[in-house]
This record gives C-alpha cells, structure tokens and sequence, in this order.
C-alpha cells in the first residue's frame, strides 16, 4: 500500500514539474490575444482600494475603478483647473452663491437598462452623507438636494463654497441606480451607515451609468471591468480592462517588460530609468499633485527644540533638496510653501541650487541657543510615496541635519499606526506626505495655524493671526483675481514662518507598452480608463 | 589439510582475524581463530563480553559492516569458503543454509510487520514459495516452536508478544529454510529465568528434530553444559581453549578456563569464599604483550609475558593456547593446529 | 519485636498509575501488593524473582524513595513514611543503595572525586580535609587506587564503576544497604570480585544487606534468607536452606530447577512452566500464580493464599502448603 | 575535539570558517570602524545605483551608500540577534521545560499545553503585531522573537528533563538525601544541556534567518542601520539595480549555512545513534 | 477506543487553543498605544467626533475589553469573526476568499518538498560519506538557510526576467481569467471547469513560489530522512534481515524505509506548519493573494478582527496537521495503536 502511494506521488509530481517546465518556456514573454478576439487591457497596480461602493470608497485608486463606472455631474477631462460637465448638461449658479442647479443630459440609461433621473442623484448623494464614510465630508457644505423635475437637480448650501463644483466630481457624487441599489438594501435615510447592507453587493457589482461595469472583484488580486453596453456616450476601446493588483513596483516593471501587462502604474524613478531604452515600452511622466513634507511641532512639550520657531526656520535652510530631488526621480520639483504647482495662484518652487544655505541655518541654531545641537527623533511610515521611499529619504534629512548638530533616531512605523499620532498632532518631527481631497488649492488651506493640518503640528491660529485671517478670507472667496493674490501672499508668509517644511511635488512616473494610447495622467483618476485604446 | 577433514566438518574457520578501524585506532576484535563444527554437533562458544564471540559468528555470515570492520582467514561451510564467495552467493547462503537467532528479541524484528510476514521472508526469498505455501509453512513453523493460536499469532506484530514469544517468533524464522548450520547468539541473555528454561528447552528438542549443527554463543557456562557437545572458551578475541563438554568441566586446561569455572557460585556448592580471577579484560587497543591472560595468570613465569602461545593440541579433541601445557607436552610434541 | 530486627516491612502497597492524570478510568499497576517481611541485623535477605514482580519497586520503596499506598517500613523502631523531611534526611544516612548499571548509576559529567564528595556535601559532613581522608579511606576500602579519583565513569570498567558505587553507599556508614541486582551486569569474572567485597565490607561494618537478584545461585552464595515474589506478592520466604533444599511454592520449586546447571553427568529434571508471565496491571484472580501452576486445583483460582508460617521461619503462600 | 571533527568533516570545517569569519569582520569593524572602505553611513547622491566597481566592490545603493561597507557593518546585528533570540529564547526554555519535566503531573500537563499553544500561535503574525503594536526596532522585533521560539527549548529540554530523571544516579542522589534543588541543577540539568545546545547551534541560523525576514518585512531597527534583510528590501524597491539586494541576501545565506553547518555537524557527532560502534 | 479518545482530546484542545490565541490578540490589542479608531478613520474623519462615535459605536470600540471579548466569543461560535477594520469585509469571507490560494500553494510546495526531501534523503543514506553525500547534504543545508525573500527575488531574476522560461508572479498569467470559484484552489477549478491550458497556467505559477517556499521544509525532510535511515540501518532488526539473506534494496525498500519515515512523518507535519508561516514572505514577493499577505496587512494596520481571524486559522491548522500527522503514526507505526 504504501509503496504504491509513494510511486503515484512520484509520477504526479514529474508530471506537474514537466508541464509546468515545458510550458513555462513556451509560453512566457507574449501576451496571446483572448481566442473570442475581446480586446482587453491589463493595467498593474499597487492598489488601496477597499471597497467599490460609490458612498464609501475613498481611496486614491477608487477612482480609476469608480470613475469608468459611475457618472458624476462634473468631472475632469485633463486640466485640473477647471471641471467640465459629465451628465449635467449646463448649470446655473444662484446671486447669494448658495444654490446650484443643474440640468441632466437626457436619455442617460444605467447599465441595468432603468433610465437616469435628478431622483437618482439626490439618493446617491444622500446615502453618501448619511453613510457618513470616508468621502462624506465633501457633501458637509449642502443644505438640501432638491429635484424639480426628472432632469433638473438643485444643490442648496449652507455658504459660499468656490470649490463645490470640484467636489462634485467624486465618486461620493457617482450617481447610482437607486432602484438597483435598494433592490441590494441599499438606503439613503438618515441611519443609513447602520441600516445601509449593500456594501458587500457593491465591492463585486456596479449599479452606474459608465462605459464600464464591474464584472468581478478579488481581493489582492484583480477587477475586472466589462463593456457597457448601454453607455451612453462615445464606446470605450476595450472590451474589458483589467487591474492587477501587484504590490511590487519591481514586479510591475518585469511583467511590462515581459508584454504580460499593458501598464505599470507604480514605478518609481528609478525603475524608469532602467527601461529607458528598452524596445516596445514607452514611459510616462506626469507632475504629481503629491506632496511630501516635514511637520515640525510648535508644541514645546511635544516638540522640544524643535518647536522653536527659528529651529525650524533653520531646518528649512539646511535640507539639500537639489539631492531629495534626485532621489524622488526626474520632474519632481520643491514648492515653497504646502501648495502644488498647477493649482490656482501657486508661486514657481524653490530653485533647489540655491535654496540650501548651511552658514545662515546654523546663525539661526545659535540665536535659537541650539548651537551645539541636539538629539530627536524623526517618525516617518513605511510606504513608497509615487515610487519613492519614505525612509530613504528620511535618511537623507536625517544626514541634512547633522549638519547643523540635530541628531535624528528615525522611527518607522506602519501608516495606519502612524497616522494616530500624527492626527494627534503628538510628533516632534515627522516626515508626511499629503495629497489634495479634491483638486482645488482651497484644500491645501488645511496647512494653515488653526487648521486641521495646521493644528497636527499644534500650530495654533494665535501663532501666527495674520496668516490665519488670511486664510479663513481666502476659503470663502469666489473673485478669482482676489484668491490669487491671497494665495500668493499666504504661500509669502509661508515662506518666512511655518511648520512645515515642503520638500517635494512628486513626479508619476509609470510605463505602458508602446502601442496603446490616452494613457495621460490625471491626478484624479490617474488614468481616465475608458479614454485608453490600441495604436 | 586432507580432504576427509573437510567432509567431516560441517563449517571449519581458520585464523579468522576480524579487525575495526575506528576514530582511536585499530581494535583486533578477533584473533587467529579456529573452529569447527561436524553436522548435528552443537559447539558453544563461551566468553565475557569483548572476547569477539558475537563477531566470530558475525563474521561467518558476513555480517560485519565494512568499513570499519575487515575480515581475514577462510571460512569453509560445506567445502566452500565463504570468504571468496560473492556477496550475491553469499546471501543465497544466509538465512537457508546458515540462519541466526539474536540475543535481542525486542528490537531484533522489525516492529512494523507482522511475525507471519517476517517469518514468510526467507521461504519466499530462498525457496521459491508461494506466498500460500509460505503462510501453510509458517503456520507450521509456528506450531513447531510451541507457539499458541499461530493463525492469529501470524498477523500480529512483534510487540503484541511477550520476549518468550518473540524469541520463539525468531526461531521459527531462523528455522524456516531447514538450515544446517544455526548460530544462536545469546538467545537467552534477555529473557528471564524460567522462559529461557523453556527457550532452552524448545532448543533441545528441536535440535533432535531438525538435525542442524548450532552453535551456541554465550556467557553463561550453565547454558552451554546443558546444550552442548563442545566447547570453544575465548578471551580477549582468541580461542584459548576447546574441548569437548565433559572433559573441560572436569579438568579445565588454561587458567582462564579454571578460574571461571570457579568463580561462579552455583546452588550446588558449598557456601564458601569464591574464587577470583583479579584485575580486568585488557583494553583491545592495549593488549599486553605476550599472553593476553598473562597479567591476570597466577601461573604466568617470564616467557607468558614474551611470546604469545599458540593453540596447541594436547589430544585429538582438546586444545589450550598456555605455555604452561605447551611444556609439558614438549616442543617436539606440540602439533600445531595452524600458523 | 526484638532487638535483632533492623526493619519491618508491614503490609506495603505500591501502586502506579498508568494512564494520564486528565484521564477518568484510573489504571495501575500493582507493582508491590501487601508485602511484610523483617530484616535482621546484619543478615543477608536476598530477594529473588523475574523481572516486573516488584523486587525493584520494593526495594526503592523500603528506603523510601516512593511514597506507598499502604503500609509501613518501620527502621529502627521509626515509620519512615512519617517521618518530617529533615528527620528523612538524617535517616537517609543510615540507608544506602546500589544500583545493578554501575554506569547508569553515576554521573557522567562528574569525575569519580565529585561523586564521592556528594554525600558529604549533602549531609555537610567534616571539613574539606576529612573529607579527602575519608574518600581516600574509601577508595582504599573497595580497591580503588587513589588516581581513579580525577576519573571520569566513562573511563573505567564496570567493575571499577561498580566499586565506586559500592563506596558512595558506604560514605555516610549507613546500616542497611539495599543492593539492586549489584552483580548482574557485570561479566563473570568480575562479578566474584564484586560478591566477595561485598561480603567483605559486611563483616568489616556490620551491615544488613537486602539483596535483589533474579540470580538464583548469586543469591544462594550470599544470602541468609530469601524471598521468592511472584506478581508483586512474597510467595515464599525462609532461610536459605529451607528455600533451596526444602522448597514449598511451586513457583520457587519451577524457579530453582530452572537455573542452568553447570554439571554435565548429573541432568535434573525440571518444571518447565507453561506461558509467559500475566500483566501486573491486570494480574489473575486467586492466587496469583495459578495460570501456570502445575499443582493447581480449583481453589487456587479463586481464594487468594495467604503467606503462612509451614515450618519456623519458613513461610510460603500456597493453597497446598 | 574541534580540529578532530574538522579534519574528518568538510562541510563542518566549512561552517566553522565562515562563521569565525563573520564574528571576525564584526569584532574588527566595532573596534577600528574606519577599516571598511566608506563609512556605512557616508551618502553620497552624485555616485547612487553604482554597479558593483573596484571602487564599491557591492555597488552602491539608492543614496550613494557603500553596499559592501554596509554588508560589513551588518554584521553585527545579526549576530547579536540570532545570538540574543537563541540565548534568551533557551534560557526562558529550559527553566520552562525543566520544571515541567521536572515536577510533572498535572502541572506538565498545564505547562505544556500553555507552551503548545504558543507553539501554534503563528509566530510571524505575533512578531508583527508586537512590532507595529509598539514600533519596530531591534529590541521588540527580539522580544517578538524570543515569544516565539522558547517552547521549542521547553520541549526538548522537558523530554530531555524527564529521561535523565529515570536515571539511576538522580535516584542515588535522592537516596543519599538530596533536595530537589540539588538534584535538578547537579544532577539532571548538566546531563540534559547537550541537546538543548545542538538545538540552539542549528538554531542559530533560523534565528538569523527569521530575524533578516522580519527586518525584511520592516520590522527590525529603523534606517539606516545596515540590517541585511532590510538591505534586501531596499533591492526588491530598486529591482534592476540586482547588487543592491543580492549581496546582503548572500551575506544572510553565509551566516546562516555557517551556522547550520556546524549544527548539523555537531548534532551528528554528539548523536550516540548516528556513531554506532562495534 | 484509544484513538478516538485521542482525537476527542485533542479536539478540546482546539477549543482551549482558539479561546487561548483570541485572548492573547485582544489583550495585545488593548494594551497598544495606537488606537485602531484613528488608524482606520481618514484624516478628515478625525476631527469630526459624530464620526469617531459612529465608527466606534459600529465596532464595539467603546465598550470594555471583557465585554467586547465575550461579544466576540459569542459570534465566533456561530461562525461569525466580525468584520474587517481594513477591507470592511466579514474577516470570515476574507479567510475563505484568501485561504485556498495559500493551501494550494503550500500543498504544491509540500509535495515538491516531501519528493525530493526524500529522495535526496535516502540517496544520501544510502552513499553515506560519498560525494555525492556531501553534496546532497551541503544541498539540504542551504534549503534551509536561504531567505526565501532572497531567493524568491534571485529565482524571478533568473527564470522569469532572464531566461524567460518561468511565469511571473500572481497565481495565473495576467490575461486569463481564474476559473470559476468552486474549491477557489485554481487548479483544481480549472480542471473543473474543463480548462486544461488554464490549469497548467495556474501550475506553472505555482512552480517557482512552490519551490522556494519548499525549499526549507525540503531540506529538513532531506536531512531527517538521512538521519532517520542511517538510524535505523544501524538497528537489529536490519541485522536480521541481513541475516535471512535479502539484499540491501529489500532491506532499505521493506523493512528500513518503513521504520524511517515515521520521524519523517513528524518533520512534514513540522515543514507544513511552517509553510504558513513562511508565506508571508513568498506571498509578498510573489504577488500570491493568500493569507500571508492578509496576515501582513492586518499586522501592520492592527487590524485586530483581522489578526485574531488569521491567528485563529493558522492556530486550527497546526492542530489540525498534528493531529493528521498523530494519525499517521499509528498508520505507520503499528506500536502506536497500543501504547
């Protein structure tokens, strides 16, 4: 008997390693086109998405799946300055600047085949608030949805907001089909974040109007989004469009090498620079809107030294960013204050050559009565932010700063666990990285003292009136010339006083095969997928 | 040698040497040793332990690992040496002609196959059985050697059985093939008193029944005055006596001989002082020069500690490896077995 | 009880478990089932049986190394089960043991010096000095030279082992010395060197020995008188005379005449007992012995005998005595 | 003993070398830190990602640094983790695993079913939450660790415990009245450390090896200490650059067969099973 | 009788050991100084307090540990382990969605393992001190010293980028679709679902994981075969089989093989044990979506209903594999039934 056993699993296992030996060698290297002739993109990609539910997701990749799947009134095409129509057809904007209307495109069909209407955007965009999920804050300015008619939906809000239009563009506002939706026990009542159950439904189906469906959903593994077939507008190339989740950015960039995917979305620079000349691959660079950036606390208790005003002042002066700029790869640039280049009213970054100056860094440490220095730590999470890693880039500041006698102890943390003291605001030192909410420079104001990015750094509105005046003025503010110039004068008074020290706007940098097309980044969805076809 | 002693002699040894080369050095656990055994004999072979009597057994069946171990000498079993043999010949010999029973019963089967299973291997494997005829034989076997309900003893395992029966279980399975030559090595060492009687006893019947020649290895020289016809005593890895039963007791020749015999208190002595060979065995790698005996000899003079004494004949059955008798008997007389 | 009696063994039980403590359906072992029996001073009881009958467990139980079920072991006129730990500790002096493997028996990583030190040490016994002396004294006693003592065990003979064993038993001069087959392992030459020390020593320091063997003619040599145990139980005890010339049980009887004898013109016959020896865990009804007794009757299967005194002195429990 | 083994065994003397070399090159670059060609610290933008030259014989990695410098300096710290685990991890063990042997009965019983238990807690999982729990570094990660391994040390040194009390000499030793005390630390625990310490030589390299995937993982020190696992991390992000991730890996898998070596080597020698001698 | 009290014990044990493991995650769980609240709230959520209650008020946050303890008992009994902070999925739906793709993995590698474990283990026995021996065993050695982060990364250097002859990561090649979920093990799915081509696909994914997640428990068995077979060469019972004249094939194939693989039995149960724990690794270079990589994730975002749902898991199955293995002992080793 045993004998027998032994001799079976032999054989079994010669046969497995044959065929896996001999077909390995004959397949690998090309990717065979699907024998029904669907065409199919495969797109890889290092993903935090969660879930797929419209009222919940609030990821930075949620959209690249949400945004082919759910309309929105707004959305972007490729500048983000201004936002154009999605199914709104035109909009008006009441004298008091509190009330939006907007008219539907007609004959806008969800997947399903149920026609859209103004009552399916009020219920999206009531479940989302009452959800109360991540997302839901950018529906905090909103009075009341009001729906006149099938294809009219008016916004009332609480105040003036010049980013409304902007916000809308979110999946927070991707329009469901209700009926679908609550067939699933979907609700937009008040108690919906506990008597809503549709979650699950919505992480492996769609219920939206987009040129995509969601066909199937694995965990760490892949989405596949399939043509639908209704879509109202212009028909996507693909048939199908798969994301692969792989973490690895090394991995991405071997199976793009390999022909085995179309797109490698999360190289970092360095990865791009090994394939620069390699055939049948084209690389891609995009200004990010990503920031990276230095918290200093002002909190004396919590930050010690480093809560000195002119310490900080010197830590800005002292940080080599011409050679941060090499280690974030080509295109990344050093905005002089925590407001990306491309948005509205933002000055041109520091020249990184003549940014660093050592002698006057180390005046201020003697004023500060730091001369000889002193010893902190320097709190940065484990993650690679557009392709580069935080730690090593902790590591150079933590060299920067010997310079002027500040030695570090860098202490890495996971996100999710570093995020609670950071949110505490308990951080002497901390090297963070942000990303706009919605594509608007009125979300960076969180920066300011007082604010809540502001207030992490325990930077109280009382530390700097002015700039808090400042700020609060340019939040409600519509003029466009006026928000200009009172973002410039705040990136100013940012400049000379702050408790952050912005080191970098990253550059994206990712890689497509060199025969397809309408890869272009948008920060907000990264890639707009039913733009995306073959040569 | 003529040819008639050849007939006579069912397996006839000559200066066997066996020796082990280990991490200390080299240890000669058998030396010049000469033997033999005519069919339907049982010779004992008596010693302490390191006197090289379970390898001289070994030995015949060439059952030394080597390395380290290395054989030397002839081996005739039936007119052929054993020892120019192949190893493939040699295994035709093993468990058909020449069978052996351990001293261990408990870790001398394997515990993972039924006795039957164990005992059916050599019918099988030398006789050409089937494996029905096997288990009729078996079956038999088992009978034979007293053993209770053999059909349902055939599919037990060994450790279901008690040492007794185990040790029968060996027997049986040593007996399989009708052999003509049995070594039995301590058969009975690890049993306890009145099972080995019993062992003993089985023995002795069978030997009238099946006409082998055994020959028996023990320390226990009650064992060997019940069992056996002869007797070889070894010390120290060579044979320093041999003689037929009767007459070593009775007038041992070689000190070693004597002062074992009456060293061991029996039942049927009187109670009095016992009688002690002093000192120990020598070490194998450090063997005193000259006799091996001769630092525990009370006997021993000058030449016993200079050259060592061969086996010499002091009749037609009886041999002794001491000076003592090679003068008596006077260097013209000495007829020297070998060398 | 008189004068001349060392120890009293008075109905001993030792029982082991032998399922796991979580287990409901207890099992045990009765590896001594209500044995009495009383040491001389300066006798030689020698204890004879197979193996598993218990000689072992109640030799370790009357020096106290196991706590019993039942019974007493009354040394000097003193229960030693009830004796308080520092009271046990000063007893522990006046009773030794030897053990049958001399290696097992010592420690391999202490040379033979550490092993003898260790009574003393234990019992805070003389200076460092005395202590030398007295080691000394002691490998003198048991023909040891004094450059064994920087000896490991591994590098000497059994024999030489055994000696050291012998000696540590003596360190603290104790009275009884319970010897545990002291002889067996040792090869026949050696082994009469051994019993005749022993018997040496007994005269030179007035012990009490009792004596495990399951060597018949060992035990007829050294002993005064004997114990036959069969399953646990004493099945028959008396002088040495009365057990190898006059014997009552019929396992004794089997017993003797199994042992090999060593003269060839004179072949006795012998019983040969049928089977193997019944568990101690489940051992038969009656009397123990009656599954392989070729006197038995009907009775024998079922009243259990009771050791009862046949001739003075000499006491047997068997249903045909 | 040592030159006898290795004279007869090449893979031991194999070990021995490579290990003697390891603690060489540790003990040498803590006492003269200038005798590496760089500073393991030293950044050096202008020359990042160098192939493997005369002048950087590892390369250098994504901020200038020496590779082969690092490899040197990293060293250390598996050294003092393996040896920490192993130490800690054994002593915690055998004390453990001795009283259970020792004492038996129910309390062995409830001892071992304790330290099963910790043995199927999956020790990775506990490592990394003690690590995020409470922030990566050398000595969570080695206290993580050492949570993990010390029932494997309970175990064999219980077996071993409960063996050596059969022995004839603990009962000489209780006969001649000594406490329990005396006995378990005289007579039992000196005769049940053989195994125990072959368990740990070929522990060693588990140790180093768990320890190198947990800095891997990014739980060991934090940058820039030259942990190796860590330094093969930092290959896995930069993928082509091959020698950034290669050496260190090489350096774990060094140590490790150094290790495991000689504690293969050991155990057969000092298995009486595995030296039968006629 | 006895085995299934056995069982039966070690069943309650099971209870013990998942009461024993969620226990000690929930005490580490409270007793951290990161609040797994703000960890999953986004940074908006924070400041708003109507949120945090919420949140907490979803997941038992703010009720005391015993409570949330028993709360949590309560569920797992009826098969519910709550949901996860991170994915905000049941954590059961997450393990039987992660789960399979992990046992397929680690059955593919145990099988490579176990194969060449032990054939390299008894070719190394058999030429004891050979060359051929010492490389074997110089093999064995790095099996288990290799990081297998490190050799993960090296093997997809070489066999994928390179040479070009092995898939990339992830469990099936990017362009084909998995089959349809039935036991989710892939290649069992696809051979379901009749797809050939996509069952070697999935195979072919499977080899290089396989292998260097193997390679450990390969060594092991290697060594453990090796030493387990020279043990048992080295017992009587091969003396005796020797001695009935089989030769050496019979001997190592019927009565050597049999007794070794009963400790090798032990080191598979051993190796399988720490597959599990070595995926986390594998998984992470591989791109392979199973537990290891949840496991990770959850770790590091002390995502406790996640960490205790995966402990609880991989807690069963260690007891569960031993209890396999316990089971196969008394399969192989017929003493075992008995004792």
């Amino acid at each position: 008997m045993r004998k027998n056993y032994g001799i079976l699993l032999a054989l079994l296992t010669v046969v497995l390693l044959f065929a896996a030996g001999c077909g390995g060698s004959k397949d690998a290297g090309t990717k065979p086109e699907a024998a029904d002739g669907t065409k199919q993109l495969i797109m890889a990609l290092d993903p935090d998405y969660e879930t797929f539910d419209p009222g919940l997701a609030y990821e930075v990749y949620a959209l690249l799946v949400l945004h082919p799947v759910y309309d929105t009134l707004m959305q972007f095409e490729d500048n983000l300055d201004a936002p154009i129509y999605g199914i709104a057809e035109s909009h008006e904007l009441s004298k008091d600047g509190l009330s939006y209307t907007f008219k539907l495109r007609k004959g806008i069909k969800f997947a399903g085949g149920n026609a859209l209407t103004s009552q399916d955007v009020k219920w999206s965009a009531e479940r989302s608030m009452n959800l109360k999920g991540n997302g839901a804050f950018l529906a905090d300015g909103i009075k009341s949805i009001e729906t006149p008619d099938s294809d009219t939906v008016v916004f009332n809000l609480k105040g003036q907001d010049a980013s409304f239009l902007t916000k809308l563009t979110y999946n927070a506002f991707g329009v469901i089909d209700s009926k679908v939706a609550m067939e699933n026990e979907a609700t937009n009542a008040v108690d919906a974040n506990t008597a809503d159950k549709a979650k699950l439904w919505f992480d492996t189906h769609s219920a939206g109007s987009g040129p995509y469906v969601i066909e199937s959903y694995t965990p760490k593994v892949e989405v596949v989004l399939a043509r639908n077939k209704n879509y109202w507008g212009k028909a996507p190339y693909y048939d199908k469009v798969v994301l692969k989740a792989i973490s690895d950015p090394g991995t991405q960039l071997m199976m793009l090498e390999k022909g085995d995917i179309d797109i490698a979305f999360n190289l970092g620079p360095e990865h791009v620079k090994q394939i620069q000349d390699k055939p049948g691959i084209e690389i891609k660079k995009a200004q990010s809107m990503t920031l990276t950036f230095l918290l200093m606390n002002r909190d004396p208790k919590i930050g010690g030294p480093i809560a000195n005003p002119d310490v900080q002042k010197a830590i800005r002066l002292v940080l080599d960013y011409q050679g941060m700029q090499t280690i974030a790869g080509e295109g990344s640039i050093t905005p002089v204050a925590p407001f990306q280049v491309g948005f509205l009213g933002t000055l041109p970054p520091r020249d990184p050559k003549t940014a660093q100056n050592i002698e006057k860094a180390k005046e201020l440490m003697k004023k500060a009565g730091y001369e000889k220095g002193f010893k902190t730590t320097l709190e940065v999470a484990t993650l690679a932010v557009e392709g580069m890693d935080l730690p090593t880039l902790a590591q150079k500041i933590q060299n920067d700063l010997l310079q002027i006698g500040i030695e570090t102890e860098i202490k890495t943390s996971d996100i999710m666990v570093a995020l609670d003291p950071y949110r505490k605001g308990t951080q002497a030192l901390s090297l963070w990285y942000w990303g706009p909410d919605y594509p608007d420079p009125n979300t960076q104001l969180a920066f300011l003292p007082g604010n809540p990015v502001g207030l992490r750094a325990n930077w109280t509105a009382d530390m700097n009136p002015e700039l808090a005046e400042l700020g609060k003025k340019a939040a409600v503010e519509v003029d466009k010339a006026t928000r200009v110039k009172n973002l410039e004068e705040i990136q100013k008074m940012m400049d000379e006083d702050s408790a952050f020290d912005v080191l970098l706007q990253h550059a994206r940098h990712y890689a497509t095969r060199d025969n397809i097309q309408g890869t272009d980044y948008i920060d907000l969805y990264k890639i707009d997928l039913k733009d995306v076809s073959a040569k | 040698m003529s040819d008639d002693l050849l007939d006579k002699d069912l397996l006839r040894i000559s200066n066997l040497n066996v020796q082990f080369r280990t991490s200390e050095g080299v240890f000669k656990a058998v030396r010049d040793v000469s033997i033999s055994i005519r069919s339907g004999e049982t010779l004992g072979i008596v010693g302490e332990s390191g006197s090289g009597k379970s390898v001289t057994a070994l030995s015949i069946m060439n059952l030394i690992p080597n390395p380290p171990g290395e054989i030397k000498g002839d081996i005739f079993f039936n007119g052929q040496n054993l020892r120019e043999m192949s190893l493939e010949e040699v295994r035709k010999v093993r468990g058909n002609e020449i069978s052996m029973i351990f001293q261990e019963p408990m870790t001398s089967l394997n515990p993972i196959h039924t006795c039957g299973k164990q005992i059916m291997e050599p019918l099988l494997l030398h006789k050409g059985f089937t494996k029905h005829e096997a288990k009729a034989r078996t079956i038999e076997l088992l009978k034979m050697v007293g053993i209770p309900l053999p059909e349902q003893r055939f599919k037990e395992y060994p450790h279901q059985l008690s040492g007794g029966m185990r040790q029968r279980i060996m027997i049986a399975m040593a007996l399989a093939c009708r052999p003509k030559l049995l070594l039995a090595d301590e058969p009975t060492t690890a049993l306890d008193v009145t099972i080995q009687a019993q062992i003993l006893e089985l023995m002795k019947n069978l030997r009238n029944e099946i006409d082998s020649a055994i020959i028996m290895i023990t320390h226990d020289l009650g064992i060997i005055t019940e069992m056996c016809h002869s007797v070889a005593v070894m010390y120290a890895g060579q044979v320093v006596e041999s003689s037929p039963l009767k007459e070593l007791i009775r007038e041992p020749l070689h000190p070693y001989t004597e002062g074992l015999l009456r060293s061991i208190p029996t039942i049927t002595k009187e109670k009095q002082r016992l009688y002690t060979i002093d000192g120990t065995v020598p070490s194998p790698f450090n063997m005193p020069p000259g006799c091996s005996f001769q630092p525990r000899c009370k006997y021993s003079n000058a030449i016993c500690s200079e050259q060592t004494p061969d086996l010499i004949h002091v009749s037609e059955e009886r041999a002794v490896r001491c000076w003592r008798h090679a003068e008596n008997i006077g260097i013209g007389n000495r007829s020297v077995l070998h060398g | 009880m008189d004068d001349s009696v060392l120890v009293q063994v008075q109905n001993l039980k030792m029982y082991f478990q032998t399922e796991g403590s979580f287990s409901f359906s207890k099992k045990y072992i009765k590896a001594v089932d209500d044995v009495s029996f009383n040491l001389f001073k300066g006798e030689t009881f020698g204890l004879v049986g197979e193996s598993g009958c218990g000689k072992s467990t109640l030799g370790r139980t009357v020096l106290g190394l196991y706590k019993p079920n039942a019974g007493k072991v009354i040394f000097e006129g003193e229960n030693i089960f009830s004796l308080k730990n520092k009271r046990m500790k000063e007893m522990r002096k006046k009773m030794q043991l030897i053990f049958q493997d001399p290696s097992a028996s010592l420690n391999p990583r202490k040379t033979i010096a550490d092993i003898l030190n260790e009574p003393f040490h234990i019992h805070q016994v003389g200076t460092k000095t005395e202590r030398k002396a007295k080691i000394k004294d002691l490998m003198d006693r048991v023909g040891l030279s004094e450059y064994h003592l920087s000896r490991y065990p591994h590098e000497m003979s059994g024999g030489q082992k055994q000696r050291v064993g012998i000696a540590r038993a003596l360190a603290l001069n104790p009275k009884l010395i319970i010897c545990d087959e002291p002889v067996s392992a040792l090869d026949v030459s050696i082994q009469a060197q051994v019993i005749n020390l022993l018997e040496d020593l007994q005269k030179e320091y007035d012990l009490t020995y009792l004596f495990i063997s399951h060597n018949l003619s060992v035990v007829h040599h050294i002993c005064n008188r004997v114990g036959v145990m069969y399953l646990g139980k004493l099945v028959e005890t008396g002088n040495h005379e009365d057990i190898y010339r006059n014997t009552l049980h019929p396992y004794a009887k089997a017993l003797i005449s199994a042992i090999p004898h060593t003269d060839p013109d004179n072949p006795k016959d012998r019983i040969l007992l049928k089977g193997d020896v019944p568990s101690p865990a489940n051992p038969p009804s009656g009397c123990r012995f009656h599954t392989r007794c070729p006197e038995r009757t009907d009775l024998c299967s079922q009243a259990e005998p009771q050791l009862k005194e046949v001739f003075p002195g000499h006491f047997a429990a068997c249903h045909l005595c | 003993m040592l030159l006898r083994i290795m004279k007869n065994n090449l893979l031991f003397s194999i070990g021995i070398i490579v290990c003697a070399l390891w603690i060489l090159i540790a003990i040498v670059t803590v006492l003269v830190p200038s005798i590496t060609p760089y500073s393991y610290l030293a950044q050096d933008l202008a020359n990042r990602f160098q192939a493997p030259s005369s002048a950087h014989w590892f390369g250098t990695d994504s901020i200038g640094r020496d590779v082969f410098s690092r490899v040197l300096v990293g060293s250390r710290i598996s050294l003092i983790a393996g040896l920490i685990t192993i130490a800690l991890a054994s002593l915690m063990g055998m004390i453990y695993g001795g009283i259970a042997g020792y004492i038996g009965g129910l309390t062995d019983e409830i001892m071992m079913r304790i330290s099963e238990m910790v043995m199927a807690f999956p020790g990775i999982i506990l490592a990394m939450t003690i690590a995020a729990a409470l922030g990566p570094s050398l000595h969570n990660t080695l206290l993580a660790m050492v949570i993990i391994w010390w029932p494997n040390y309970a175990r064999v040194m219980r077996s071993m415990v409960i063996a050596n009390k059969e022995n004839e000499y603990v009962e000489a030793a209780k006969s001649l009245g000594a406490s329990h005390f005396r006995i378990f630390f005289n007579e039992i625990m000196p005769n049940s450390l053989g195994p125990v310490l072959v368990l740990a030589t070929l522990d060693f390299g588990n140790a180093i090896l768990l320890f190198s995937g947990l800095s891997f993982l990014g739980l060991g020190s934090p940058p820039p200490t030259p942990e190796w696992g860590a330094m093969v991390a930092d290959g896995v992000l930069n993928f082509n650059y091959w020698w950034i991730g290669t050496f260190p890996g090489l350096a774990i898998l060094t140590m490790s067969v150094g290790t495991n070596f000689i504690g293969d080597s050991l155990r057969d020698f000092l298995d009486p099973r595995l030296r039968k001698e006629i | 009788m006895g085995l299934l009290k056995y069982t039966a014990r070690r069943l309650v044990f099971l209870a013990f050991l998942v009461i024993g493991v969620s226990l000690v995650v929930f005490v580490i769980s409270h007793s951290v100084p990161s609040d797994p609240v703000l960890a999953n709230l986004s940074q908006r959520n924070i400041d708003n307090q109507e949120m945090v209650d919420s949140f907490k008020a979803k997941w038992g946050l703010d009720k005391p540990m015993y409570t949330q303890y028993f709360i949590y008992v309560g569920n797992l009994v009826k098969g519910d382990m709550g949901t996860s902070i991170r994915t905000q999925r049941p954590v059961m739906d997450d393990l039987k969605k992660y789960f399979p793709a992990t046992i397929e993995l680690a059955i593919f590698s145990i099988i490579i393992a176990v194969f060449f474990g032990m054939l390299f283990g008894i070719i190394s026995a058999i030429k004891r001190n050979s060359a051929i021996d010492q490389i074997i065993r110089g093999i064995s050695v790095v099996g288990v010293s290799v990081p297998s982060f490190w050799l993960g990364l090296m093997f997809l250097l070489l066999f994928y980028v390179n040479l070009g002859i092995a898939p990339g990561p992830g469990r099936i090649s990017p362009y084909l679709a998995p089959p349809v979920a039935v036991t989710n093990l892939y290649v069992i799915d696809a051979l379901l679902a009749g797809d050939w081509s996509l069952a070697v696909d999935a195979l072919q994914h499977l080899l290089l994981p396989g292998l260097v997640l193997g390679s450990f428990t390969m060594g092991l068995i290697t060594r453990t075969t090796r030493s387990s077979l020279l043990e048992v060469m080295s017992l009587d019972f091969i003396r005796t089989a020797r001695a009935k004249g089989l030769t050496e094939k019979m001997i190592i194939m019927r009565h050597a093989l049999g007794n070794a693989l009963i400790p090798v039995v032990t080191v598979i149960g051993i190796g399988f044990g720490n597959l599990l724990g070595g995926m986390v690794l594998v998984e992470t270079i591989f791109a392979w979506p199973g537990i290891g990589q949840y496991a990770y994730k959850a770790a590091g975002n002390l995502d406790f209903p996640a960490i205790i749902g995966v402990s609880i898991l991989i807690s069963i199955n260690y007891v569960v594999i031993n209890l396999i293995v316990d089971l196969l002992y008394g399969i192989l080793d017929p003493r075992v039934r008995y004792n």
